[in-house]
């Protein structure tokens, strides 16, 4: 199987690593130039991508996809590359909506004085990504999975002197350790078990496995994927990751990092195949953080955040629906979520560039007028998130939906339905209180973010652009690709993964898919309804400063503190870790373990001066003990003599 | 032959060195960097090699026997690359002396691993000390240290004695280091070993003998400490591989759970105390007594992919508490401090410092893809199939917290604001560059194929 | 009737034990000095006894090499009494005490 | 049998006598005595060569050079053991100790079997034990290296003392000087004061 090389593959992969080592070496003579050279670099890759299409979807020998093995440990610790379709659609959005980002990028960090550092990030970011999702074994998985992290880490600290970036950065990526170790011992259990690291060689053996290791394994790899894919409790990290610059958030904390979760369940399908229990424990984790980010979004007033938020909460439909075993759903969301998550946050990025960096919607108003292409931008966006019929979001998310029903979920279908009218509730609160209405800021918003906050002229078109191209996918692709159930282009590409999606069905739903869109859109029509009476309603334009200014201080306790979690974790680990490291290094360390080699010696001492006082330095006193010892060994030898 | 030239060649030019004038400190550099560079080479010549000469038949065979074992090949090249490195980048009073020091370190450490008689083992572990000894007499921040230092393990060097004595009249001969052996088995077997052990816990150092450590390698001057902590903190885990296990294995199988047990508590406890510490020399000391209790739990657990694994993570350990040491040296030659609450910043002047320091820190940590994860990798799948699940997660969440105290050490240096006592200093120079570079690639290689190690 | 060996050790014995006295108890290092005579004289006394009782001239070879070695002794002895008491001019072995630990 | 006691008798006499003389002169005269008595039991044990030797290296060599000392040292006034005694108290138990060693190594002896009689054989005549010619040639064939090696000995006492003696030429410097005339008017007073 080994005998056919793919070059392209490996290129693809290699490309933006070579971006990340120019920009990094020769940043500071570049300059401006790393911008474009990432870009383009990222941008073969994708073309790269694009040309494997026929490869990645071959089935040569009963492997289905292009497998390129690399290097070898010993046996059983083969590392290579795999390109099948779940890794093609991820390779694509990958290096495609990573090129988009990019290329806007160059624009909106324009006259930063790390100008080279990011986009060496950036490409280090995407070679890290590539990793993840193109091994085709478990320590490649963690590899990438770990670089991630660590790109994360760099992004999200990008402006490290700032202090709060700094601490997120280390919070981000802690907590990603976290997932790490996780999947380590997922690895140990499976090693431990299969002596293999290899996909192939773990998915063949998992009918063979007991339900508990199954179940095991699963529960340590879902600790990885919920970390990086900030769920419940893991899911602290993110809304802080919004310290690095727009575009990161747009491509790491939205499009492509936060993801990995589910790619790594659906790439584990096989073994969540077997464990019915582990299934319904990621469903269930999904569905309780969809919820509950999506309640913690309709607190936010930082536009960045509410993002955020609404992210965890996509990306717990997502894991719902890899969760509940409808994977081409769940893979489906993350690839529309890709497109409109991106476009929003570009968008979002457009206006805080222009805003200089103002992030509270509470000082925005009124920007429709002033930023019409920012404003049509986050609409599509919105209106896609919320699952408007025609929109790719629509698609995607009535997929996830009538999925947790079709495997016999009702609870999570109805958790889903709630959740998507509480998102259409919080999409459109943050796009009246910054696009209708009155301006209420202070700096005065330069048309479309012409100037930069440095005062240079900026490429106006190098932002736009993307952020347009971003539009149409956002708005089509599901359209073009998911309509129509089994025969979809969509469910057609992965029948060869997972097969079609009614043949796993195993609950014949009461419902039939087009109540359920219905039932959705109703839900969504009236979150939507709830928004604009609270906040586009001409009453509530009317007095919307005090308006804002009451519903902050009216705001839940639990809603602002995040439902205490980072408390929770402060005080339960994070203090006494440091507790003990004092009490430790102040106490324990000094006092007790060097305290009893300090006896020691003290006792050593002593009985020194107690030998030292025999050297009386007397020659006659050296006599007399001398003699009375030579003559002990004669009574005793009397004695014994005697005795016998 | 070569392989007594690799020996006696750092000892014979240390000992040279000081009829070189003493104020000449650039012939000295050069002197010293050229001769650690030819050992390098004359290593990587000698290979396997040996070299042999009788010494003593009563009361047991003993004899001048050198040359390297598949294992402690890759010890004395990870030293000898840190010697290189770390006499490069020497840079203190009285540096001809300093210099001839880091040589003698380096011949006596060399003659350490490259023994093949348990006796001269012996004999080398004393001798190393002495000029760890002298440089924290020397150049170290208190004399107690160096004192402290010397005696906790010279007792570790009685016992070690005393064990091989042991072991000599019992077995007959010395001459066992990396030779099929019939295991050692009897009443005396576990004493023998205990003697062994004492001496390599000791000197690894693991909880709770680790009290010397701390202040050794905060007080030596970050050339010799990267030394003692990237390959003399060896010795030991060396030990327990190439002398416990071949010889006495029935007897490191049967005390294997206290073994561990130390091990796990020395990964916590260090890591615990790093999170806390505000000397950044005194994080990676203790960083070291929790990495390294990791090797001691692959040991205990003798599986052979975990003993696979502990060769990586001793060699990735060396390259990157190195690397830490000589980088934190150059902080502190800079900026005149190194704790933490006074630093900040440093990287927005110093992008290439902040860069070296932030790939060993993240080495340190385990990123996947260099060199620490592979051996922590190995190490944990071969302890878990080992059937040992509770060192595996004691270890698991020491990877955790060695993740939150090396990033603090990163960041409260070279992120944050710019502290404004600290003075601008210039960024490392390629000199400087050079100096750690051989060890952050060397961290990648072995990170990306550590299979080197063991298919040689 | 010839002596029994036994008589001589038991000689050699007490005049040995009077010379530790002599040690343990004079100040005089001249006088500790014979008494120090007087033990190696008791021990010749054994090995001349035993020579004869065996009628071996190997001891009688030894107590010869002892005579030799203690008048080596005596000299150094004396030699050391001198140079360390000359100055003083008396002489109180307790008054010497570089030995004190 | 009788001239053992007779001669058991002087010796353990002098003995004593050297130790608890007052006057290390006196010491020597009773060390003399004793010495000359040992030099006749080595006659009745048929050694008759370690007999001369005794009268004359002992006698002869080392007791003249007691005396030589003794002239040296205290020329007339100086007064022997003038500081307190400075013996720790355990010198009574040890000595105790010592004499009930003593004790037991002669009741040891004389509860000995009879078996320590000794040997029966021709002695002291020409070529058998004893003789002269018998001793010198043990001394110069199988004895010869320890022989050898007394002459290194005594060749290293030589070099000591010549050594010592050398130490003893230069002065004593001058604190060392008033310090020992301070202690000794100390001393000539305190026997005043007795």
């Amino acid at each position: 199987m080994g005998s056919v090389a793919y070059p392209l593959v490996v290129a693809l992969w290699l490309l933006p690593l070579a971006g990340a080592v120019l920009c990094w070496a020769f940043g500071p003579r570049l300059r401006s130039a790393c911008g474009w050279l990432a870009a383009g670099l990222v941008g073969v890759s994708f073309l790269l991508a694009v040309a494997s299409w026929g490869s990645a979807t071959q089935n040569l020998g009963g492997v289905l996809g292009a497998h390129q093995p690399l290097v070898s440990w010993m046996p059983g610790f083969d590392f290579g590359l795999l390109l099948d379709p779940l890794s093609l659609i991820w390779t694509f959005i990958i290096t495609g909506v990573g090129f988009l980002i990019v290329f806007y990028s160059i624009g909106y960090m324009d006259g930063d004085r790390a100008f080279a550092r990011f986009f060496a990030y950036m490409s280090f970011f995407m070679f890290a990504m590539l990793t993840l999702v193109l091994s085709d074994n478990f320590v490649g998985l963690l590899v990438g999975w770990g670089l991630v992290g660590l790109a994360s880490y760099f992004l999200i600290g990008f402006w490290f002197e700032r202090r709060s970036a700094v601490a997120a950065a280390r919070k981000a990526f802690v907590i990603n350790v976290v997932g790490d170790v996780g999947m380590m011992f997922a690895i140990f259990l499976i090693v431990a078990n299969v002596h293999s690291i290899g996909f192939g060689d773990v998915f063949a053996a998992a009918p063979g496995l007991s339900d508990k290791l199954v179940f095991a394994i699963c529960l340590a790899l879902f600790i990885g994927a919920a970390a990086k894919s900030a769920q419940v409790p893991l899911h602290t990290w993110l809304p802080d990751a919004m310290e690095g610059p727009t575009p990161v958030s747009a491509l790491i904390h939205a499009a492509t990092m936060v993801t990995a979760g589910v790619y790594l369940v659906a790439r584990c399908a096989p073994l969540w195949n077997h464990s019915g229990s582990a299934q319904l424990l990621v469903a269930t984790i999904g569905g309780v953080t969809a919820l509950g980010g999506a309640i913690l979004g309709t607190a936010q007033w930082d536009i960045k955040r509410i993002l955020a938020y609404s992210t965890m909460s996509q990306i717990g439909y997502m894991i719902m629906g890899v969760g509940v075993g409808a994977y081409e759903g769940g893979v489906a969301h993350f690839f529309t979520h890709a497109f409109f998550k991106a476009q929003l946050f570009l968008g979002a990025g457009l206006v805080i560039h222009a805003l200089h960096n103002e992030q509270d919607i509470r000082a925005m108003g009124g920007l429709w007028r002033r930023m019409p292409f920012a404003f049509w931008v986050m609409l599509t966006g919105v209106l896609s998130i919320c699952g408007v019929p025609g929109f790719s979001g629509f698609f995607s998310k009535d997929a996830v939906i009538y999925g947790a029903l079709q495997h016999g979920h009702p609870w999570i279908y109805a958790v889903d339905i709630v959740t998507a009218g509480i998102t259409a509730y919080y999409m459109f609160r943050m796009l009246f209180v910054a696009f209708l209405g009155e301006y209420r800021g202070e700096a005065a918003p330069d048309r479309a973010g012409r100037e930069s906050e440095h005062g240079t002229h900026a490429p106006g078109w190098v932002m736009n652009v993307p952020v347009a191209v971003l539009v149409v996918p956002s708005v089509a692709v599901g359209g073009a690709l998911m309509f129509g159930g089994d025969n979809s282009p969509w469910s057609r590409f992965f029948a060869p993964l997972y097969g079609t999606p009614s043949s796993r069905a195993i609950a014949v739903p009461p419902i039939s898919e087009g109540v359920t869109s219905l039932v959705v859109f109703l839900t969504v029509i009236a979150g939507f309804a709830i928004a604009w009476q609270r906040y586009a309603s001409r009453g509530a334009q009317a007095d919307a400063p005090a308006r804002l200014r009451r519903e902050t201080e009216r705001m839940p306790a639990v809603l602002t503190n995040l439902f205490y979690v980072d408390w929770v974790i402060e005080r339960l680990i994070v203090r006494p870790a440091q507790r003990l490291g004092e009490l430790f290094g102040r106490v324990v360390d000094p006092h007790v373990l060097d305290g009893a080699v300090r006896d020691l010696v003290f006792w050593a001492r002593w009985l020194g001066t107690l030998v030292r006082s025999f050297q009386t330095g007397l020659v006659r006193a050296y006599a007399l003990i001398l003699v009375a010892g030579a003559a002990c060994f004669v009574v005793y030898y009397a004695v014994a003599a005697g005795l016998r | 032959m070569l392989v007594l030239v690799t020996i006696l060649l750092p000892l014979a030019a240390g000992a040279m060195l000081f009829a070189l004038p003493r104020e000449d400190r650039s012939v000295t550099r050069t002197v010293g960097v050229a001769v650690a560079v030819v050992v390098v080479v004359t290593l990587v010549l000698a290979g396997t090699s040996e070299w042999s000469f009788r010494w003593l038949s009563r009361p047991f065979q003993a004899a001048f026997h050198f040359g390297a074992t598949p294992t402690s090949f890759w010890i004395a090249l990870l030293l000898t690359m840190v010697s290189a490195c770390a006499i490069a980048a020497s840079r203190v009073a009285r540096l001809r002396d300093f210099v001839a020091l880091m040589l003698l370190l380096e011949g006596t450490m060399l003659g350490l691993f490259l023994a093949r008689d348990l006796l001269l083992f012996a004999l080398f572990w004393d001798l190393m000390l002495v000029p760890v000894f002298f440089g924290l007499a020397g150049w170290g921040e208190h004399p107690a240290t160096a004192w402290r230092y010397f005696i906790y393990n010279f007792a570790g060097g009685l016992t070690l004695l005393l064990a091989t004595a042991a072991f000599g009249v019992i077995y007959g001969s010395t001459d066992v280091i990396g030779r099929a052996v019939t295991p050692l088995v009897g009443a005396w077997a576990p004493w023998i070993y205990a003697g062994f052990a004492f001496a390599f816990l000791v000197k690894t150092p693991v909880w709770p003998l680790h009290t010397w450590m701390p202040p050794t390698y905060s007080g030596l001057p970050p050339p010799m400490v990267a030394v003692v902590s990237a390959v003399q903190s060896k010795a030991g885990l060396y030990g327990f591989l190439a002398i416990g296990l071949a010889l006495l294995p029935h007897a490191v199988h049967d005390y294997a759970t206290p073994l561990m047990a130390l091990g796990a508590v020395s990964l916590l406890y260090g890591a615990v105390i790093a999170l806390v510490q505000n000397d950044s020399k005194r994080i990676v000391a203790y960083s070291s007594l929790s990495h390294l209790g990791l090797v001691a739990i692959a040991i205990g657990s003798g599986n052979a992919l975990a003993l696979r694994g502990a060769l990586v993570y001793i060699i990735a350990h060396g390259l990157f508490s190195a690397a830490l040491f000589l980088l934190l040296g150059y902080v502190e030659e800079r900026e005149d401090t190194r704790l933490l609450a006074r630093l900040g910043g440093i990287g927005w002047k110093n992008p290439k410092l902040a860069g070296a320091l932030c790939i060993a820190a993240l080495a340190a940590l385990g990123l996947p893809g260099l060199a620490g994860f592979a051996g922590e990798l190995l190490v944990l799948i071969g302890v878990y199939q080992a059937g040992y699940v509770w060192p595996v997660i004691v270890a698991l969440v020491a990877i955790v917290l060695a993740s939150a105290y090396l990033l603090r050490l990163y960041q409260d240096l070279m992120n944050g604001p710019e502290e404004a006592d600290v003075p601008v200093r210039s960024d490392l120079n390629w000199y400087e560059a050079l100096t750690v570079a051989p060890l952050l690639a060397a961290l990648v290689i072995v990170g990306v194929y550590p299979a080197a190690l063991w298919h040689r | 009737m010839p002596v029994p060996t036994g008589h001589y050790v038991a000689l050699a014995a007490v005049i040995f034990f009077i010379g530790v006295l002599g040690v343990i108890v004079r100040r005089n290092p001249l006088i500790m000095l014979m008494s120090i005579e007087l033990m190696l004289n008791a021990g010749n006394l054994l090995l001349v006894a035993f020579a004869r009782a065996w009628l071996q001239n190997a001891g009688q070879i030894f107590a010869f090499i002892v005579i030799t070695v203690a008048a080596a002794e005596a000299a150094i002895g004396l030699a050391i009494i001198v140079t360390t008491f000359r100055p003083a001019r008396f002489v109180d072995v307790d008054d010497v005490r570089s030995l004190h630990g | 049998m009788v001239a053992f006691w007779m001669l058991a008798t002087i010796l353990i006499v002098s003995a004593v006598w050297t130790v608890v003389a007052a006057k290390p002169v006196y010491s020597v005269v009773a060390l003399l005595l004793n010495f000359a008595a040992l030099a006749v039991v080595y006659l009745t044990l048929s050694a008759e060569f370690l007999a001369v030797i005794q009268i004359i290296v002992y006698s002869g060599a080392i007791l003249v050079l007691f005396v030589f000392v003794i002239a040296l040292l205290s020329s007339g006034v100086a007064p022997f053991a003038t500081g307190p005694n400075r013996l720790p108290k355990i010198w009574m138990p040890a000595a105790a100790v010592v004499l009930a060693a003593l004790g037991f190594l002669i009741s040891a002896i004389a509860h000995a079997p009879p078996a320590t009689a000794p040997a029966s054989g021709p002695v002291g005549s020409q070529g058998v034990f004893g003789s002269i010619a018998d001793f010198g040639k043990a001394l110069f064939t199988v004895q010869l290296l320890p022989f050898e090696v007394t002459a290194l000995v005594l060749m290293v006492a030589v070099i000591g003392v010549i050594t010592l003696g050398g130490e003893q030429m230069r002065e004593a410097g001058p604190r060392a000087q008033a310090a020992t005339d301070r202690r000794m008017r100390e001393a000539i007073l305190r026997e005043g004061k007795g």
